[in-house]
Order: structure tokens, then C-alpha cells, then sequence
């Protein structure tokens, strides 16, 4: 779906042009543009975009709730937008109708295990858990004694939640299930697993580093066109040019990797070993790029970006951080190595060529 | 966006999943008659002319051309299948792609209704063989210092120089060529060179073979002495070949061939470490696969953008800088992954030989058909830079 | 050779074996009584009087030194080995470092009799700390359009203008800065700048701190109105500073503090890997430590040139662009090697947490005292380029 | 030891400069440079260098035969000159008198084991031995039943060799020791092991790859001071010089690597951890600056670099097949890693430091 069709995402970019202008956020130490831009976010039904009607959403494709995510990374959105999205998605996989205000979900990673026990309460930890400290409610996908997945939907006071925050300020949390009765919980759909939770996962990150690293490419040309040294505009430098056009690489190598990530996910026509290909690799692609995307960023804005008052860490320092959430690259090239070798060399190529 | 790159994601029609059935088929028929061996790319394969006619026999070249020049009316995207699958199978395609790829094209719209009707048939037929005459001795990356000139004369031009790094001259039938019409300006220093079509078999061309590092014998000097050209074949504007060069290039820059030049070693690493490796090749393996998969599906879009009807030039030149220095490293990754390998699996001589001739191609491929400097200089004017 | 670039072995003396065992006793003792946590880089350490002084009293500030200005006179590599274990200790040297590197030498140099008299054996006590005035809001890497104005006054020159990213100015009791005193020329654009040392304390100086990403406030923005400094703070030629930048900034370029920044963690990954590390980590690690201790022995050998009285400017700028680059990226590479490790190991919050701040630190380590693009082009200059 | 002092690398480049002329070895294909080079490196000496007076050769100290060898590097010699010292220097140890003409040794690899039999005749197999193919005798390191080593000399002819090429076109060979009685066995030294042999060849291999660096970045300025496109010098592009400067960083790198090691073993006070270090070190920095420097000086000659005719690749090509030799970069990082991680993390620092 190109954006331009896509009128969730439009709204969404309506709001962050609005209510969360990176300037203003950074500028405001009070914080005091959360509320009002949650309401927003909320109204337009927005955090709940993956959720039917009738289990209290407003029902978008996983292909429009993707552009959202898209454009969130391009803002370098510091509210649980994606993380309330991704709940809401594994809740209503569950057929579990969905809370109002701010979620988020567990696993978040590939070690997270949570265990639902025979008394229905939940046991376990999991660590890394986006925005857990500013959460109501986290969607849980749990595993009984037998190894059977369950979606359960977790009042956050319920749960121990040792605060922590990632490299770009927001929270990320270690949160402790302690026998911990939950508002509900249901089977999850067959052929449903800790994998799939992730991949999703995997796929929402890969998106939002993606949109940040557009954003990046944007705000360093045009501070490479601003910014005289040696009697030139930068940007006339051969070595900048070289650099801002490994950095518009690595953007685009990522905007590609995620949003056909997110089409092979959207489509219910791709076959398993293709999502999971997609998904895999565009965190691993992400990831990658966001290393090197953000030092170039670095390079080209010299002393200015490395302050506090400008902008360009917002992204660059969350674009970093989020490789961490959901399994970081390393996890995922690991796995996908291992399926690769384990289904042979030959089998290799049309693997790849499959979509 | 200050540059609007997009790279959107293509699925492949169901008529792409059948054609790559069908292209598989084929490949593995010429394999199993031994056309080629697929884990050889270090042959010859110069002459291989009665493969080259079978692929046209399939309906395989000119595919996108019109029907009346013996075309398919096919889409980028099936022509996209056709190419990767063949790439990945190390077919020797080195007869017909050239003509193909770019000079087909170049004729589709610069040459006269007779010229097309003439030779783009027997491009689609596998029946000829094109070189392109770009580089001279002094002008390698920058294509306007070139110097070898075309002297009006009667009913033609009359050429005098010397043409350089020409792949496949040695076999071609045909060249498409710039030469000197008049000397550059002072407002434009890209003025006074003119598109030609050469027939290389015309008095006056002397090929003259250059030995690569690879041990192969791939490009060439072509001197020109007096070779008369008739005037119908000038291609496009008098003068005026800047204006084309553009656009002919974008179909170099992001074919797929850009990026698996040397993927035929990690095919064999992945046999070599066996079903279960140790972490530490499973990551590498992982991580180059997830690469060359965003590599494929940027470049897949970009062909996308081609049946869309654009002129996607500095996304393809993206496509190329990155698939290129890739598939560059790729031989050397693989070594550093393959270090611990048994010298008992059964294709350890195999990729030890693949390795050796991948690590000799390497150097090249920043370098032939735009270097990583040109292609990084056409991206940073995309950006609004220049 | 093109260009003779040396890296000859430098084996230690003895001395800086014995040397070495003191600072590592005396930074263990110091680390013992609470005056700093070796594994907390993070720290605001921005204020460690107490501990400068007990440096300045073991006699490890201005080693090299004349003794009649409090120095020791003692060697270059003497020098090298206190520096490396103070840096990798993480001790807390802001105070007293940037005036026993780079201060101390330029007043040697270029002061009267009676400042180094006043100065440099202060320095070497301990007492007190120097900040560096170059950059300018619109003069970064191009020191030479520096415009905060010098203009001649009675008995001496009034400041006018700004400095800007000047580490340390906070907490700075001088200031060695370039103003202009001329206007550019044609012929030489970098004539007209002059090299003065201010007192901090001079009214009409006004101090503002930025702070950085890493959440620290280590440089600030320093404003000149009106500010008077005598005739005799002049170092060295008006007009000429450009004639002295070259050699000061070599002391600048090559020190272990320029790959040793984020070392810290290495060796938390060294830990948290255990005894028995599998092979992806062994080869990651073993890759690190051979780089490192490449960029060591070159370090090292820079040290030797310096003290055989040689301006080894290239040699001092490839080991800075190598370093930074490194240290740059150790903190990604320690990410990644470190991604298997149980969160249950002991260190493993440690470890987070110093690779969060070196992954903060990291962009500014190929900016700060002169960028990649800088230091390339000297080493260009150097290898007959430009 | 500076090179001006050394006479006997002196000596040496002269040889090279009169007989091993990078552009007439090109051009000449029937080989005839070779009988006349082998003659004046052996009347001057120096495939002896490192055996002493009493047992054939000419007793130079170690580091004047490390001098030796970066000389050979930057010359790209295409004979065993190198491992005919290397060959002399094992026999040495071994108290054996060295024959004329061409060696080489084994082991030529971390995997390369040969018993020494009861019978006092050698069995098993070396992958990768350089020259084997065109060595006279060949100098083994071979173990016993009890893991206790020896020296042997055994007469080339004995074996049997399967030759190969590497990259740059020098043979590598696979040999195989079938119950081959020697010309002469005797007992290592104390603490003398496989590893110690290995040192010593990582060490000339990689003095060797620093001195291909260095030429290799001497041709390429000279180059980019010569071609013109685009109306100017190519030295005078910014990506240009940057890509030199890159290259002058991984020659000075593998320079300082290698000579450092050189010290390192010439020096009989190196404790024996720093000497692993040095030698494992300069192994894995010189192969690492080997691909990086290769590629940016084909980058920098375009086309003509890629021509056979051109000796470009003459520097290049040997630079990345040494790479193999006495193991690779991955396998000398495998064991350096494993050392550090057994010392601990508090070891590190003191190893780094330890010269």
C-alpha cells in the first residue's frame, strides 16, 4: 500500500506534525505535550488501529496500522503508540476486547518466558519491555506446562516493574509476573508461538528505525546545505556528498527491508518461511543501517548534534535503542542462519526468490 | 522528504512464479546436457552461441520489446525473473545480455525503422552479440574526454581512435559507440559527442584482447582506422549523446546482476558448514542473507518502478553502489566464515576454487559501468547536493 | 616510498616498567579511598581537585618538563605510560589534562619568562585547569575563520565575541584562545588570527555550559564582551597563530586517549564472556585486542618520534583517525558480541550500562580536535596529495 | 632495528631491485629471471640467514632477517625466499645442518600434524605449504606418540605433492608424509610446539603482507598524481585522497603490527604471553589491512589495475593469498580471544601493556 492511499497513516502524520514536533518535545522539559498528544492519538483511534470494532478498535488493515508505524519512526514518537498497536494485535488474536489508555506486551525478546500456571495466575520475567512504567495494560503471551500459548491481558500494578530507560530516554523495563492474576485470558490461535509474536514485533521496530532514518537523511542534507565551512557550503564537499549518499544507502536499504517486511506479513497469501525470512531480515537490515545511518548523521552536523538542544538525537539515539527490542540482530541472524543451513544450500535461492 | 526515495514493496505476479518454474526447468536441462556447470563461473564463456539461441527460442530475450521487432511485450518484472534466475545458475549469458540489457533498448529508440527491423529480431533470437564502446585510454569514470573521433565523410563517418576495457569485443557482432562529432564547448563540456551503431565487422577495426587478473580474457582494445560508418547509423542527436547517456545507464545500474556476481560462494558455504552450524557461522550466514535479501527486494522495486514507466536513477544507483561493494566484500566474508571448515567436506575444493576466482573478480565490480565515486556523485545530486 | 611513514618498535625502558607499577598502585590506592569508580566512566568527574593535586605531587604532571618550571624532565614514553593507565583506569584527569597535553607545552613555548614562571609550576601541582578557545558558532573544523575580535587597547587588547564547544571552560582557570587581530588576506586566509592566554576570571567572560547527549556538561559557550587581556598574554607572533597551530595539534592527535575512550568495555565484555567464551565471541574479542594492540605500538611509537625530537603530524594523524574510528564503533561491536550473554552474569548491568554511555560518547569521538575529514586531508597533505 | 642499519636487508632490496623487478618478472612468461635471482640471494647468503656459521649458513640475528622479509613483502618476490629461512631457522633449533638450495616447512597451518613413527619415519599431511612444489627439502615439525616433538629434514622428493596455485600465483601445495624415512630427525627444544612454529611463520608473513602494503600504496599515489579525469589529477579528488589516506592507515597499521612482533620475537626478554600477542596480533591486523588495502588500491587504478599486464596485482593478490599462511586472521583471533578470556577480564589491561 503506498502511503499516499493509506488514510490511518495520513491522520497519524496530521497529529505528529501537530502535537509532536520533535523541537517542541525536546525544548519542553516538562513534558507537558504527552497528554495532549495521547488524547489525540486516542480520538483518531489510532493505538487501537489493529483492533476489530467490535473488540473496542478501529478495525485498520495490519498494512495501514504499518504506515502509522512508518511515520512514528519518522517523528521519533516518544509515546507507546507501536507498543499499544502490538497489544492490541496480540489481544485480539486472542478474541480479548481492549482496554483503554497505554499498553505494551511481552515477550520483548526472545528470552522473555512467561509461564501460565494451573491456578491461571501468570509467573515469570521479562526484560527490556518497552514502556512498561508508562503502561495500563500488557497484552502476555504465556505458556502452560504442556508448552500451550496463551494470550492473557495483565493489569501493569499487578506486576513488579523496575524502571530503566533505553539510549533514547524512553522507558524500558524489567517486569516481574508474580503469580499475577490476569483481567483475561484465552488460548492462542493454532500455530501461533513465541516466533510469531516477535516477528511482528521485529517488524514494527524495523519500520519505525526505517522512518527515523528518513528523517535523519532529511535533516542532515539539509543541514549540509545550511553550513559553511572553508568558505563553501558543506554539502559541496566531495566527502559529505560520499557520506550523506551512504547514508540515504543505509535509509533506503531499510525503508525497503521494513516495508516489504511488512507487506509479506500483511499479505495472508506469504508463506511461513517467507515471513519469517522478511521479518528477520529486516531487523537484522534495520539494525545494521541504524549503526551506521546515525554516525554519518553525527558526522555531517559535527558539535551541534552531539548537543542536547538539537533534535538530531532524538533519532539517532532511538533508532539505536530500538535494535535491542523484540530480538536484536544478532538473535535474528543467528536464527535465520541456523534455518538456512538446516534446510540446505540448494534450497537457498528460492528461499530468497520467493517473493 | 528532502529526497523522496522509494523503494515500495513489488509481489510477483502469478505469471512470475510460473515463468521462474519454467526458466528452472530449462536451466536444468542445459545443465544436466552439460551446457555449463553451475559451480564453475570461472569458464570461459566467450562462445557459447547455441545456448543463446535456445534462451531466444524460449521467448527469453527482448521480452519487453514491442512484438514487431520480435519482442514478447513482457513486463520488467518477468524479464527480472529471467535475469536472476540465469545470474544465479552462472549461465553463460555473456553473449546476449550486453544486447539485451542495453543496446536493444538504445536501438528501440534511437535507431531507424530499418535498423530495428534488422537487428533487434536476431537480438531476441540469441544471434547476436554486443559490446559497448564507452572508455578510452584517457577517459575512464569521465565518458566526455573522450576523444576517438567520427570525421563526416561521404554517406558516413569515418573513425579514428581507440576504444578501451570493451567487454566482449573479441566476439561481438555489433557495437554501440560514442565518438567525437565536434569539440566540447566552453558551456558545455559534455557537447559534441555522438551515439553510433558499429558494425564490427567493418574494415578498419583492429580488437585487440586484454588480459584480466582473473586469468580471463574478457574486455579489449578496439582501434579504429578510417572505419566507415554510414550515416543512418548515428543513434539519437548529432553532437547530442549527453542527453541520452542518462537514462541508457539506469538500466546498468540495478539489475540483479549487480549484486550476485559472486553469490555462488555463499551457496557453497552454506553446503560446506552443514546442517547445523556453530553460532558464529549461522550469524555471519544470517546476516548476509538478510542483506542480499534487502538488496533483491530494493532492486526488485526498482524494476517496478521501470514497468511503472519511471526513470528511478538515483534509487538504481543506490541499488548498485551497495549491491556492488557487497558482492565485493561477499568473497571475503565467506573465507572469514569458512575458516573452520572441515578440508574433508565434500565441496571444500569447490569453494576454495570459487573463493580464488570470486576474490580476483572482486576488484572490478566497483569499477566497470560507473565506479562507487560516480555512482555516490549521481546519488548526492539526487539529494540535492549538487 | 612515496611517503616514509615509520612506525618503528619501541621497546619500554625499564624506567616505565617501575613507572607504571607506581601508577597503578597509586590509582588503586585512590580507587580503594573512594575518589573514583574505575567502572563508571559516566560519572561528572568535572571536579576532582584533590585528586590533580596528588597527581601534580607524585610528579606525573609536566614529566617532560624543564625542572626550573616544576617539570621532571623526564621522557615522552615516561609521559605515554602514565597517560595510558590514567586512561584506562578512567580516572579523573579533566581537570588537569588538557593542561599538562597541550597547554603546558604552547606556554613553554610561546609565553614570557615570568607567566611560565607563574604558570607551569602550578600545572604541575595540580592547581589549576586550562580550557581550549577555538571553534567558533560558525567556525568548526575551519579554525581559520575564527571572528571573535582582539582589538588593540591601552596596555593591551579587548575581547569581542564567542567561542564555542570549549570543554572544561566551567571549571577553567585559563584559557588559551585565538582571536583575530587582522583580517584575513588574499594570499593567505589564515593571517590574522593570534594566540592569547586569558585569565577566566578577566570580567566581561561569561560561561555558559551545553549540555550533551550523554547527559553531560563537559563543553560550553564562552562570551567575550569587552574583555581585557594585557599585552604580555600574547603567545607567540600577531597575526601569525596558523604558523603555530600545526605542531600544537600534533600533541593532540595521537595520545592512547585517542583509542582508549571507550575501552572500558572490552574488558566488561571480557568478564561477562567468562573463561570458556564460544567461538564468535573468542574471534570477536581476539579481532579487538589485535587492533587495539596495533593502535597501541603505534601510539607508542609516536611517543619515541616525539621524544626523539621528530613532528610526526601524519603519523600522529593516522593513528587518530584509526583510533577514533575504532573507539567509535567498540561500543556497537561489544553490543553485538555480548548479545548471547545471560543477563544473570554478574556484570551485566554494569555492562549495559557503560555500553549506553560509550554508544552516547561515540559520535563525538571522530568530531572533537579535528574530524575524519580533517585528519584525512592532512594525511593527504602528507602523502603528496594536495 | 632500523632498516638503514641493516645491511643485510640492504643487501637483500639490492638483489630484488637489480633481479626481481616487479614489471620485468610481469612480462617475462617463460621465467627467466627466476635461476638468476635464486643464484644472488644464495651467494649473497640470505635463504641462510638465520642459521649460524657452524651449520651452513650466515648467522644473521633474527631481526636482520625479519628485515629481510619486509623487504621481500614490498617486492612481491615470487620465490621461497622466506620459507627457506624459515626452513633454516626451524632446523637450527633442531641443531641440524641446513642443504643448499630451495625449502620450505611444515607445519604450514594450525592443522597440519605429522607423527614421527617408531621407526623413526614421518606420516601424515600438511594442506597450503608454500613452494613445496619447487623446494629441494622441506624442514617438519613432527610429533611422536607421546606428543613429544622433533625436527626433521626430509628431501622433497620423498613426498608426495599435490601442487596448486594460490592467488597470486606462488604454489601451495598439499604434501603427504608416507612413511618417509628423513635425511636427519632431531629433538625440539624445550617448549618448542606447533604453536611456536606457527608464530614464527605468522610473523614472516605478515612483514611480508606490510611490506606489499607498502608498495601498494606507493604505486597508487604515484598513480592518482598521474591519471587525470574529469580536466584534474585524480590525487586531487576529495574521495580520492580520503580513499589514499585510508590506505596510508592500513599500511602504517600493518607496518607497525608487524615490525612490532618482529621486536617482539627478536628480543629473547619478551615474556612468552606478550610474544603471542605481538605475533598473533600482527597476523590478524596485517590480513585484516590486506583485503581493506587491496581494494582501495584496485579502486584507485580503475580498469588498468585489473589488467594482467599491470603489476598491480602482483602486490595485491599475494598480499590476500599470505592471509592463508601459518593461519588466518580467524583462526589466530579464535586463540587469541581464548587466551584472554582464560587470563580474565583484570589481565587484559597488563597483557595490552606488557612492551
Amino acid at each position: 500500500m503506498e502511503d499516499a492511499e493509506n488514510i490511518v497513516a495520513q491522520t497519524a502524520e496530521r497529529i505528529f506534525a501537530d502535537l509532536a514536533d520533535a523541537q517542541t518535545i525536546n525544548s519542553d522539559k516538562k513534558g507537558s505535550w504527552k497528554a495532549p498528544l495521547w488524547r489525540a492519538l486516542s480520538e483518531a483511534g489510532l493505538p487501537l488501529s489493529w483492533v476489530a470494532e467490535e473488540y473496542g478498535g478501529s478495525g485498520a488493515t495490519l498494512a495501514e496500522g504499518f504506515g502509522v508505524l512508518s511515520a512514528a519512526g519518522r517523528s521519533a514518537l516518544p509515546v507507546p503508540l507501536a507498543e499499544t498497536m502490538l497489544a492490541g494485535w496480540l489481544l485480539s488474536l486472542g478474541k480479548i476486547a481492549c482496554p483503554e489508555g497505554e499498553m505494551t506486551l511481552v515477550p520483548a525478546g526472545p528470552k522473555d518466558r512467561i509461564t501460565l500456571n494451573g491456578d491461571a495466575t501468570l509467573s515469570g520475567r521479562a526484560r527490556g519491555v518497552p514502556f512498561a512504567k508508562e503502561a495500563r495494560h500488557i497484552a502476555v503471551l504465556a505458556h502452560d506446562e504442556k508448552a500451550k500459548p496463551s494470550i492473557a491481558l495483565v493489569s501493569a500494578d499487578k506486576c513488579r516493574i523496575e524502571s530503566s530507560l533505553n539510549l533514547g530516554g524512553d522507558h524500558t523495563d524489567i517486569v516481574t509476573f508474580d503469580r499475577v492474576t490476569p483481567v483475561a485470558v484465552k488460548p492462542a490461535p493454532d500455530d501461533f508461538d513465541l516466533t510469531s509474536a516477535l516477528l511482528m514485533g521485529a517488524v514494527a521496530r524495523s519500520l519505525q528505525i526505517a522512518g527515523s532514518l528518513e528523517s535523519m537523511l532529511e535533516i542532515s542534507v539539509r543541514y549540509s546545505n545550511e553550513r559553511v565551512a572553508f568558505e563553501k557550503k558543506i554539502s559541496k564537499f566531495q566527502a559529505v556528498q560520499h557520506n550523506l549518499a551512504r547514508l540515504a544507502g543505509e535509509s533506503a536499504a531499510a525503508l525497503a527491508a521494513a516495508t516489504s517486511a511488512a507487506d509479506a506479513l500483511a499479505d495472508p497469501a506469504t508463506p511461513k518461511d517467507a515471513a519469517f525470512l522478511e521479518a528477520a531480515s529486516a531487523k537484522i537490515r534495520c539494525s545494521e543501517a541504524a549503526e551506521k545511518a546515525a554516525a554519518i548523521a553525527h558526522q555531517v552536523h559535527g558539535a551541534i548534534g552531539f548537543t542536547i538542544e538539537h533534535i538530531l538525537h532524538r533519532y539517532t539515539l532511538r533508532a539505536l535503542a530500538w535494535r535491542d527490542d523484540f530480538g536484536s540482530e544478532s538473535y535474528w541472524a543467528v536464527e535465520l542462519g541456523k534455518r538456512v543451513a538446516a534446510n540446505g544450500a540448494d534450497e537457498l535461492w528460492p528461499l530468497v526468490a520467493s517473493r | 522528504m528532502t529526497a523522496a526515495l522509494r523503494f515500495d514493496p513489488i509481489r510477483l505476479p502469478p505469471e512470475c512464479v510460473k515463468l521462474r518454474q519454467e526458466v528452472r526447468a530449462f536451466l536444468a536441462e542445459e545443465i544436466a546436457a552439460g551446457t555449463f556447470d553451475p559451480h564453475k563461473p570461472n569458464r570461459e564463456d566467450s562462445d557459447a552461441p547455441e545456448f543463446s539461441r535456445r534462451v531466444g527460442a524460449r521467448g527469453w530475450l527482448g521480452m519487453t520489446w514491442p512484438r514487431k521487432y520480435g519482442g514478447h511485450e513482457r513486463t520488467f518484472l518477468e524479464r527480472y525473473v529471467v535475469t536472476e534466475e540465469m545470474r544465479v545458475a552462472n549461465a553463460p549469458t555473456r553473449r546476449f545480455f550486453v544486447a539485451d540489457r542495453q543496446s536493444g533498448p538504445v536501438l528501440l529508440k534511437y535507431a531507424n525503422e530499418r535498423i530495428k527491423m534488422d537487428i533487434l529480431p536476431r537480438i531476441c533470437r540469441g544471434e547476436v552479440c554486443f559490446a559497448i564502446g564507452m572508455s578510452e585510454p584517457n577517459s575512464g569514470s569521465d565518458l566526455f574526454a573522450a576523444k576517438t573521433r567520427a570525421t563526416k565523410a561521404d554517406g558516413g563517418f569515418l573513425i579514428n581512435g581507440t576504444k578501451i576495457w570493451t567487454s566482449s569485443a573479441h566476439i561481438a557482432d555489433y557495437m554501440i559507440a560514442i565518438f567525437r562529432t565536434s569539440p566540447s564547448t566552453k558551456e558545455n563540456r559534455r557537447h559534441g559527442l555522438t551515439q553510433f551503431l558499429v558494425d564490427m565487422k567493418t574494415p578498419g577495426i583492429k580488437v585487440n584482447p586484454i588480459g584480466q587478473i582473473t586469468g580471463q580474457f574478457e574486455f579489449n582494445e578496439v582501434v579504429f582506422t578510417d572505419a566507415f560508418i554510414p550515416e543512418d547509423h548515428v543513434l539519437g542527436e548529432i553532437d547530442g549523446a549527453w542527453k541520452q547517456a542518462t537514462s541508457e545507464l539506469a538500466y546498468e545500474r540495478s539489475g540483479p546482476e549487480r549484486f550476485l556476481e559472486t553469490y555462488y560462494v555463499l551457496t557453497e558455504l552454506v553446503r560446506a558448514v552443514g546442517p547445523s552450524p556453530d553460532t558464529r557461522a549461522a550469524e555471519g550466514i544470517g546476516r548476509l542473507v538478510a542483506q542480499l535479501h534487502t538488496m533483491r527486494r530494493m532492486s526488485v522495486s526498482v524494476a517496478g518502478m521501470l514497468q511503472a514507466g519511471k526513470e528511478p536513477v538515483v534509487e538504481a544507483s543506490i541499488v548498485k553502489d551497495i549491491g556492488t561493494i557487497w558482492e565485493q566484500q561477499l568473497p571475503h566474508r565467506v573465507r572469514d566464515l569458512a575458516a573452520f571448515v572441515d578440508a574433508d567436506v565434500t565441496n571444500h575444493e569447490t569453494l576454495e576454487n570459487q573463493l580464488a576466482f570470486a576474490m580476483k573478480t572482486a576488484p572490478k565490480l566497483t569499477i566497470q559501468g560507473g565506479t562507487t565515486e560516480v555512482l555516490r556523485g549521481i546519488i548526492a545530486r539526487g539529494l540535492g547536493l549538487r
